[in-house]
């Protein structure tokens, strides 16, 4: 590993000294305040810094990693998304007397793991990155322990999250014993040498479907989401939503495009049952769900379900378009669970629907902004999830998955049930008084403005996608 | 002068048009002022351009009044034509329209609705003289429909009772099929001729078909379907004699000079195609001819006058379209001018009796006015003695006279029409004269409350000069041999030919004629004066044959079996939409997975590791499968 | 002396991997549970032993290595949440917390 | 560039009347008011200025051509011809109307019922204008959910199950709309390479009878649904008897209207082929949806569903004029648009009034309120006249030309449609009689009409009763697009047509 090597790795450097940063500045004093800034300072660096690498920029760290424009602006994408969930973890920890600061450590490992898939080009790594990631989310899930919720939750991922993890590594050995090979790329050359594959192949890789298949919580491996949804910390809730799925889709991609996945017709297959089997079980499951944050959790698995759509269509247009969703998801799914987390007292997060009963008359922008992103979610225009299911669509349609795409037009009225009732209660006449105690004015604001800043990005990309989409392009 | 024909339609329209946006405000001097004014002067410019339209000798009169509307090579105008058919049709219309608004001031005179009813009626006169003048088809259909809604209004004029309403609905609904017929007669005729405009229709059909065309033929039907349903004739005259429901000068001007009559002038008006399509034509004559009699014999048994008179006014049209049929064109003009004379006469004449009698209906409760009320009395019975064709005094005679004689004569006249008109004049003079006696001798059963004014006797009085004078511009040339109205319409209409040396039999024909008249005058007087006993039993001796008879032989029974009820019934049952149950059906499917896929969502970590399991299995399964 | 064939290796491995998905499956204490998952991951160590033994690579013990830390650190955390369920639930049955479900 | 201002003005127009409806509600109203005026007056300049474009084969009226997502070949492409110009003309002319009607009426969150109301217009001006398909199904969408709104806060006691329904309804066909115009668009792109959603670009796309046939019912699935069509129209009862009068004024009155146009503009233009294999179906559809109409509008004793039901007729008679080709049909229909939207609008505003009054819609209530109510009678007497096709108002020529026009496309139909006006006539009648005839035994207070009420009703009237007299001017400036879209048609062989007449049989 030699100094480029590491000179190329900097983003990656600079989360972890900012982990081991906090440590030391716990270690002198707690303080919530001074820790925040810290973490939200290094990520803004790291965001900076990531914006001055060229979109064409391509260095490869042998035999680990890769640093592409794919993984920069996925890379940036996570550490965006940690800064957001980081700003409005403030007000929400600072309600709830557990010791807040270590919360911020693992938030940004769990970061760093996730960043570490993303560029990940060898079993080793993405080994490393996803147990990275994992292992600071079992404590993050678990982290009000106060909570029975939060405890039980945290224990079901963790057996759920190892078992599975079991049948990725088996699955890598597999392959491994049969192509003595672990990167991507020389998985590709064995494949494309040789013609006939033995089961050992094929076995391998189902189970490392499996273990894919638990982290993005697609059908049938979905069961945890709705039960870790609801036990985590709604900010955490965020981050799984977005910086744990996400990453893993985009490793996933990458390994699908390095080893042309869409000739294996085996992955294909069983990627599209999976896909028209998330879809419809999540929105059916949503369906008559009375609390908001199991509600998104199984919106959470059909739009798994739409992204293998794109995923499955493949070419430029596929990842463009799942780049695209991902970026519309993100923004979406954390100005969801942004209010959720601004909605909520000490002792329990505001996730019963009848907690937003007649929310629009009495905090009217924050019920707009979360209409808005309920709307981006069912994909109606003036939102960015409309782009991004149009985008979508689109790629379906362009490789003709016909199949595919009429599962999720269906799906997506089915969708619209669920997401509207909420709407429908918010913007329902009668009005029952539930009023949180006051904190700190700036806690407020703070994370109102976050919210203000996700519902204007949400618009923007809505109403004016072209420049993401220029970048999207460029970066792929 | 005869430019001023746009004015003719028009000033009823305004009136209409100040009456109803002054509403009820207005007081009733000026209301009535208003309402009999803008008929009066129509009256006196259709007088105006018939002297100087007959002095002149013009032919027809064409005037766009402005280009209605143009699509591709359809192109209709709000335009007029004069001739001498309209012409005829404006002078009854207008006159004796202004007549019965006369009579109505003085009618109407304590009734609230006073300005709204002569709203209608002014409106009502507008589109009757739109439809006589329309140069094009569409136009006539706008006053077809006006004439229509106008009927429907005034039908239902008194509307808070129940019943009155329900009878203007029949009326209209029911006229509305015919006018269903109408109008895919009209598209059927713009397909054929890529034109509405009547001469055009008329001068192009008999180059474009051969007589009994298939087309003409059912293009005729169509347009007979139409003025079957406006003039009350078979199948579908059974709305008439419900329409009594409103005012007696409604039942005059509408139910029985004007409106009615729309069905025979829209037939005289499109004759040329009747001509190349014969069997539709003797189809007209045998609708009128059935007609004639089975409204005949539901007047028999009425006890209603108004009823009575509106079964009698059915049958003579049934006489009109007789005369149509057998292609006795000007003869059916004539009748239905002289009947519009009489029968308006009868109708003022049983209202003011009516109405003097507190709205008594049955005439076997009224009796013995002879004396109370001498004018109603004497007017009535000429109108009577017209409507029964008692020879040579009355102007009935003729017109009926000339039909009759045609059904025999006529080329296209034959036995059976002959002796159908000849039953049915019995029939007539039969059930006219049981009106009269009953009503006006015997000994009186009610208290006459009020008596007519001069406003309501003056109308009478000119009706009934003319209904007596008014055949002398038509008399037969076995006496005097008049032809004015002929002549008059001979350019409009082609005259009759008669059948090969049946000439000699003219007067044999009137002998019969008038000796039927007189004996139905006599059978009447034997019935109702000499021994009102025998009536009675031959009611109760064939008592089904009176009950099928009153009930206007039991049509209205058949249709609400066979249309009414069944679409009812329909519209009922589903009223909850059946359709909208499929899409329940889905919604309920989909709630149902719905809570089935919860089921699966227990919260035990064991069984969610069995999911994981279970799919892992899956796909080894699958990849054992399907690796190639 | 002669080596085992890689079959036996795995077919070595894949049994040791099916006990611990069974004992997973049946077992009800949570701490059982965490070990027959150790079990597992153990097993596919294993494999990767035998496949690195097989191509005579280093790579097969790295990732072996890489997983007894990575288990090392998920028994930790595992641990110290069952302690958190047992001060709660005074019982270490998985299945009594199903709080949450539907 | 006055197009993108006119949709421009009621957006700005809605959002600054919902930032000041928290001050002062009249002026909220008098905003939202003010906007659509100025919108009318605009189009109103225009229509008069623009008497020569109107010929036949002349250019668009007014255009804007501005890049939007230029990496999709989406362009923000608005163009006003003859068919919009009436469109946008009855769209700000009934806007009007529709604010004036929630005047009393809506006393709760006024700001944010404006904006709504607002952006529906909006939606629709846009539905009316553009000529990218992608901004199409963008207004198409954008005017769903505010109207979701509409209904769904301010509606009756079943307001969120009509909203549900409403909602759902027409965003699957809409779906169905976006996937069929994807797919128009990448066959539009494999064979020139060039990616647009432009109008004009993907017009006369060739591609195979199969596959044009599909993407056309893609684009069916969504105008038919918003017409209604019959197996489709179970949403519309639901969403006009619970909608507030404004909004049920809306629905009837533009709303459905956009799925007419959407036929005349888009789907048949763009796949002439099928849509003339289509034509006896659509025909069928039509007259069957008339009859339909009328069957159950008879049953029905809630004043609103049953006007609800009426328009599920009279937009038959759109689906079998669209499908006839004929200019006297299309002719026919664009006026059918016109005064239906007119006619039945107003009686929703009556039905408006007499809920006001009564409280109740259940016309089994109701009954000789002639005495009491003589203006609201007479003019209802108008719009009852009018929706059964009386000669002398409006809808009489749309009816009359669409049937005209339809009967040598199909005599048998035309028949069975012109029948349907005998039902018509029936339900129109039973309005009547329930409402305004028989005795009058009701005791609660009755008013006439109010001035602002007869500010609403008054010029309606008037204006059907033009449109019936002297409907020249409406049919020259359709004429240009009709005469396109009619030759669009004679174009393709037809061999439906003929054999269609020949169940007729009646040519020589």
């Amino acid at each position: 590993m030699n100094k480029v090597d590491l000179l190329s790795l900097i983003p990656l450097w600079i989360l972890s000294s900012a982990a081991i940063l906090n440590f030391f500045s716990i270690s002198i004093r707690r303080n919530h305040k001074v820790i925040f800034i810290i973490t939200l300072v290094s990520l803004l660096v790291d965001f900076i810094f990531l914006t001055s690498y060229s979109i064409r920029h391509q260095q490869s760290v042998e035999p680990l990693l890769v640093i592409d424009g794919f993984g920069i602006f996925n890379i940036g994408l996570i550490v965006l998304t940690t800064l957001m969930v980081v700003m409005m973890s403030y007000a929400y920890f600072e309600q709830r007397e557990e010791r807040k600061e270590e919360y911020y450590i693992l938030i940004i490992l769990a970061a760093l793991g996730s960043a570490i898939l993303v560029i990940s080009k060898h079993f080793a790594s993405l080994f490393l990155g996803l147990e990275i990631l994992s292992v600071s989310l079992y404590a993050l899930i678990a982290y009000l322990r106060k909570r029975e919720r939060s405890d039980e939750a945290g224990i079901k991922y963790l057996i759920l999250a190892a078992f599975s993890s079991a049948f990725l590594l088996f699955g890598m050995a597999l392959l491994y014993a049969a192509t003595g090979t672990m990167s991507f790329q020389g998985l590709a050359d064995w494949l494309a040498a040789h013609r006939e594959v033995s089961p050992l192949v094929w076995c391998g890789f189902g189970m490392l479907t499996v273990g894919v298949g638990f982290k993005l919580g697609v059908v049938p491996f979905h069961m945890w989401t709705p039960d870790v949804y609801e036990g985590a910390p709604a900010p955490v809730t965020a981050f799984i939503a977005t910086v744990s799925k996400g990453g893993m889709i985009a490793l996933l991609v990458r390994f699908f495009t390095t080893v042309q996945g869409h000739q294996l017709t085996l992955l294909v297959t069983v990627f599209t049952v999976l896909a028209v089997a998330s879809m419809f079980v999540g929105n059916f499951l949503a369906l008559r769900q009375s609390n908001v944050k199991r509600l998104l959790a199984y919106s959470s698995i059909s739009h798994v379900g739409y992204l293998l759509v794109a995923f499955l269509a493949g070419g430029d247009l596929g990842t463009q378009a799942i780049t695209f969703y991902l970026v519309a998801y993100f923004i979406t799914t954390l100005g969801a669970f942004g209010i959720i987390a601004t909605l909520s007292d000490k002792e329990r997060d505001a996730e019963l629907i009848e907690d937003y009963r007649g929310l629009l008359w009495r905090r009217p922008l924050t019920a707009i902004v979360f209409s808005a992103m309920l709307l981006s979610l069912a994909g109606i225009p003036l939102t960015a999830g409309f782009i991004g299911k149009f985008y979508v669509i689109a790629a379906g349609v362009r490789t003709s998955h016909w199949l595919l795409v009429f599962a999720l037009v269906i799906n997506s009225v089915i969708g619209l049930y669920y997401y509207i009732r909420v709407i429908a209660v918010m913007f329902d006449q009668r009005e029952n008084v539930r009023t949180s105690e006051e904190l700190h004015p700036l806690v407020y604001i703070i994370s109102s403005f976050t919210m203000a800043l996700l519902g204007l990005m949400l618009i923007w990309l809505g109403v004016h996608p072209e420049e993401m989409l220029t970048l999207i392009r460029n970066t792929l | 002068m005869i430019h001023l024909l746009w004015l003719i339609p028009t000033l009823p329209f305004l009136g209409a048009l100040t009456l109803v946006l002054a509403g009820s405000s207005l007081p009733r001097r000026i209301a009535a002022i208003i309402g009999c004014g803008s008929i009066g002067l129509a009256a006196l410019i259709t007088l105006l351009i018939g002297y100087e339209f007959l002095t002149t000798h013009t032919r027809a009169y064409h005037d766009v009044a402005w280009s209605w509307f143009a699509v591709a090579d359809l192109s209709v105008g709000f335009s007029f034509h004069l001739d001498a058919l309209s012409l005829v049709f404006l002078f009854v219309i207008t006159f004796v329209g202004f007549l019965i608004h006369l009579y109505s001031v003085g009618f109407m005179h304590d009734d609230e609705g006073f300005t709204r009813f002569f709203a209608y009626l002014n409106l009502f006169v507008c589109a009757m003289l739109l439809l006589v003048l329309a140069d094009n088809l569409v136009l006539l259909y706008l006053g077809w429909e006006g004439v229509g809604l106008c009927s429907y209004l005034l039908i239902g004029f008194w509307y808070d009772e129940e019943k009155n309403g329900y009878a203007a609905r029949k009326a209209f609904i029911m006229t509305r099929v015919g006018d269903t017929a109408l109008a895919i007669g009209l598209f059927m005729l713009f397909g054929v001729f890529h034109t509405l405009d009547i001469q055009e229709i008329l001068t192009k059909a008999p180059q474009l078909w051969s007589p009994g065309s298939q087309t003409a033929t059912l293009i005729a039907f169509l347009l007979l379907g139409g003025a079957v349903g406006k003039s009350a004739q078979l199948p579908l005259q059974s709305w008439l004699p419900d329409a009594m429901a409103g005012p007696s000068p409604v039942s005059a001007l509408i139910h029985a000079a004007t409106m009615v009559t729309a069905g025979v002038y829209l037939i005289a008006r499109m004759h040329g195609i009747y001509e190349l399509a014969p069997l539709a034509q003797l189809w007209v004559g045998i609708i009128g001819a059935i007609t004639l009699l089975i409204a005949g014999c539901s007047a028999l048994t009425q006890n209603d006058l108004k009823r009575v008179l509106a079964y009698s006014t059915i049958s003579q049209i049934g006489y009109m379209f007789l005369a149509l049929g057998i292609g006795a064109w000007s003869a059916a003009v004539f009748h239905f001018m002289i009947h519009a004379f009489f029968k308006a006469l009868l109708f003022l004449a049983a209202g003011t009796v009516i109405w003097a009698l507190h709205h008594e209906h049955d005439m076997f409760n009224m009796g013995g006015l002879r004396k109370r009320m001498p004018v109603v009395y004497w007017t009535f019975l000429t109108g009577a003695g017209s409507l029964a064709a008692i020879p040579l005094v009355t102007a009935g005679f003729y017109s009926k006279d000339q039909i009759l004689w045609l059904a025999w004569g006529g080329a296209q006249g034959n036995l059976w029409f002959f002796v159908a008109a000849l039953t049915g004049a019995f029939i007539t003079s039969v059930y006219t004269f049981r009106m009269v006696f009953v009503t006006f001798f015997g000994e009186e059963k009610t208290h006459v409350g009020h008596h007519p004014g001069r406003l309501m006797n003056v109308p009478l009085i000119v009706l009934a000069v003319l209904s007596l004078a008014g055949g002398l511009i038509e008399l037969p040339h076995t006496l005097g041999h008049v032809t004015l109205m002929s002549d008059l319409l001979g350019p409009v209409l082609p005259s009759t030919v008669l059948r090969a040396g049946a000439e000699s039999s003219e007067i044999v024909i009137q002998l019969i004629a008038a000796t039927v008249a007189l004996s139905g005058v006599l059978l009447a007087y034997i019935l109702y004066i000499v021994k009102p006993a025998v009536a009675d039993d031959i009611k109760s001796s064939c008592y089904e044959v009176h009950r099928l008879w009153y009930a206007g032989w039991r049509f209205d029974d058949l249709y609400n079996v066979l249309i009414v009820r069944p679409f009812v019934w329909l519209s009922q049952i589903n009223k909850h939409d059946v359709i909208d149950r499929f899409y329940a059906g889905l919604v309920a499917g989909t709630e149902y997975f719905g809570r089935t896929f919860a089921r699966t969502q227990t919260g035990v970590l064991r069984w969610y590791i069995m999911g994981i399991t279970a799919g892992a299995v899956l796909i080894l399964a699958l990849s054992l499968v399907i690796n190639p | 002396m002669e080596t085992i064939a890689v079959e036996y290796g795995l077919v070595l491995a894949g049994t040791l991997f099916a006990l611990g998905l069974i004992s997973v499956l049946v077992r009800r204490n949570v701490i059982f549970m965490l070990i027959s998952v150790e079990i597992m991951l153990n097993a596919a160590g294993l494999a990767f032993i035998v496949a690195g033994a097989r191509w005579g690579q280093a790579d097969g013990q790295v990732m072996f290595i890489f997983i007894v830390t990575m288990a090392a650190a998920e028994v930790s955390v595992g641990l110290a949440l069952i302690l958190q369920i047992y001060h709660q639930l005074k019982t270490l049955d998985s299945d009594a917390a199903d709080k949450m479900k539907g | 560039m006055i197009l993108l201002w006119m949709i421009v003005i009621l957006m700005a127009g809605g959002v600054l009347a919902g930032i000041v409806a928290t001050w002062s509600t009249v002026w909220c109203r008098i905003i939202a008011l003010t906007s659509v005026i100025l919108d009318t007056l605009l189009i109103g300049w225009i229509w008069a200025g623009q008497e020569v474009s109107l010929q036949p084969g002349a250019t668009w009226i007014a255009e804007v051509n501005l890049p939007w997502i230029p990496s999709f070949g989406i362009s923000f492409h608005l163009a006003l011809d003859g068919l919009s110009l009436l469109m946008l003309a009855l769209t700000f002319f009934l806007g009007i109307f529709a604010v004036l009607l929630s005047w009393n009426e809506i006393q709760y969150r006024t700001g944010f019922f404006h904006f709504n109301l607002l952006w529906v217009l909006a939606g629709i001006a846009g539905v009316f204008v553009t000529l990218d398909l992608f901004l199409l199904y963008f207004f198409w969408e954008v005017m769903l959910i505010p109207m979701y709104f509409l209904i769904g806060i301010w509606g009756h006691a079943n307001r969120q199950y009509a909203a549900y329904k409403f909602f759902i309804f027409t965003q699957a066909s809409g779906l169905l709309m976006l996937l069929a115009i994807l797919g128009l668009y990448f066959v539009h792109g494999n064979q020139t390479s060039v990616y647009t959603f432009e109008y004009s670009d993907l017009l006369n796309t060739p591609m195979s009878a199969d596959l044009a046939r599909w993407l056309m019912l893609g684009f069916l699935a969504a105008f038919l649904v918003k017409l209604p069509v019959v197996p489709f129209h179970t949403w519309l009862p639901d969403a006009h008897s619970e909608a507030p009068t404004a909004g049920s004024f809306i629905l009837a009155g533009l709303m459905l209207k956009t799925g007419a146009y959407g036929l005349i503009r888009f789907a048949l233009p763009l796949f002439p082929g099928p849509a003339v294999e289509f034509a006896p179906w659509g025909m069928l559809l039509g007259t069957v949806g008339i009859v339909y109409g009328a069957v159950q509008a008879f049953s029905q004793t809630d004043l609103k569903r049953l006007v609800a039901y009426t328009s599920v007729s009279h937009m038959g008679f759109v689906m079998l004029g669209v499908f006839a080709f004929t200019e006297i049909a299309l002719q026919g229909v664009v006026m059918q648009m016109i005064t239906h939207a007119i006619s039945t609008g107003a009686l929703f505003v009556l039905a408006g009034a007499l809920y006001e009054r009564m409280h109740t819609r259940d016309i089994l209530q109701m009954g000789g309120f002639w005495k009491r109510t003589p203006f609201m009678a007479t003019v209802s007497l108008v719009f009852v006249m009018a929706s059964l096709g009386l000669p002398g108002l409006g809808n009489f020529i749309a009816e009359f030309l669409t049937l005209l026009g339809a009967w040598p496309a199909s005599p048998v139909l035309t028949a069975i449609a012109t029948a349907g006006l005998v039902a018509a006539t029936a339900y129109s009648l039973r309005i009547m009689q329930k409402i305004f005839l028989g005795k009058d035994s009701h005791t609660h207070v009755l008013p006439d009409l109010s001035l602002r009420e007869k500010l609403i009703l008054v010029p309606l009237a008037v204006v059907i009763i033009m449109l019936g007299l002297f409907p020249q001017r409406v049919i020259d400036t359709a004429r240009a697009t009709v005469e396109i879209s009619d030759k669009q048609q004679n174009t393709t062989p037809v061999p439906v047509r003929g054999m269609l007449s020949e169940k007729g049989g009646n040519h020589e």
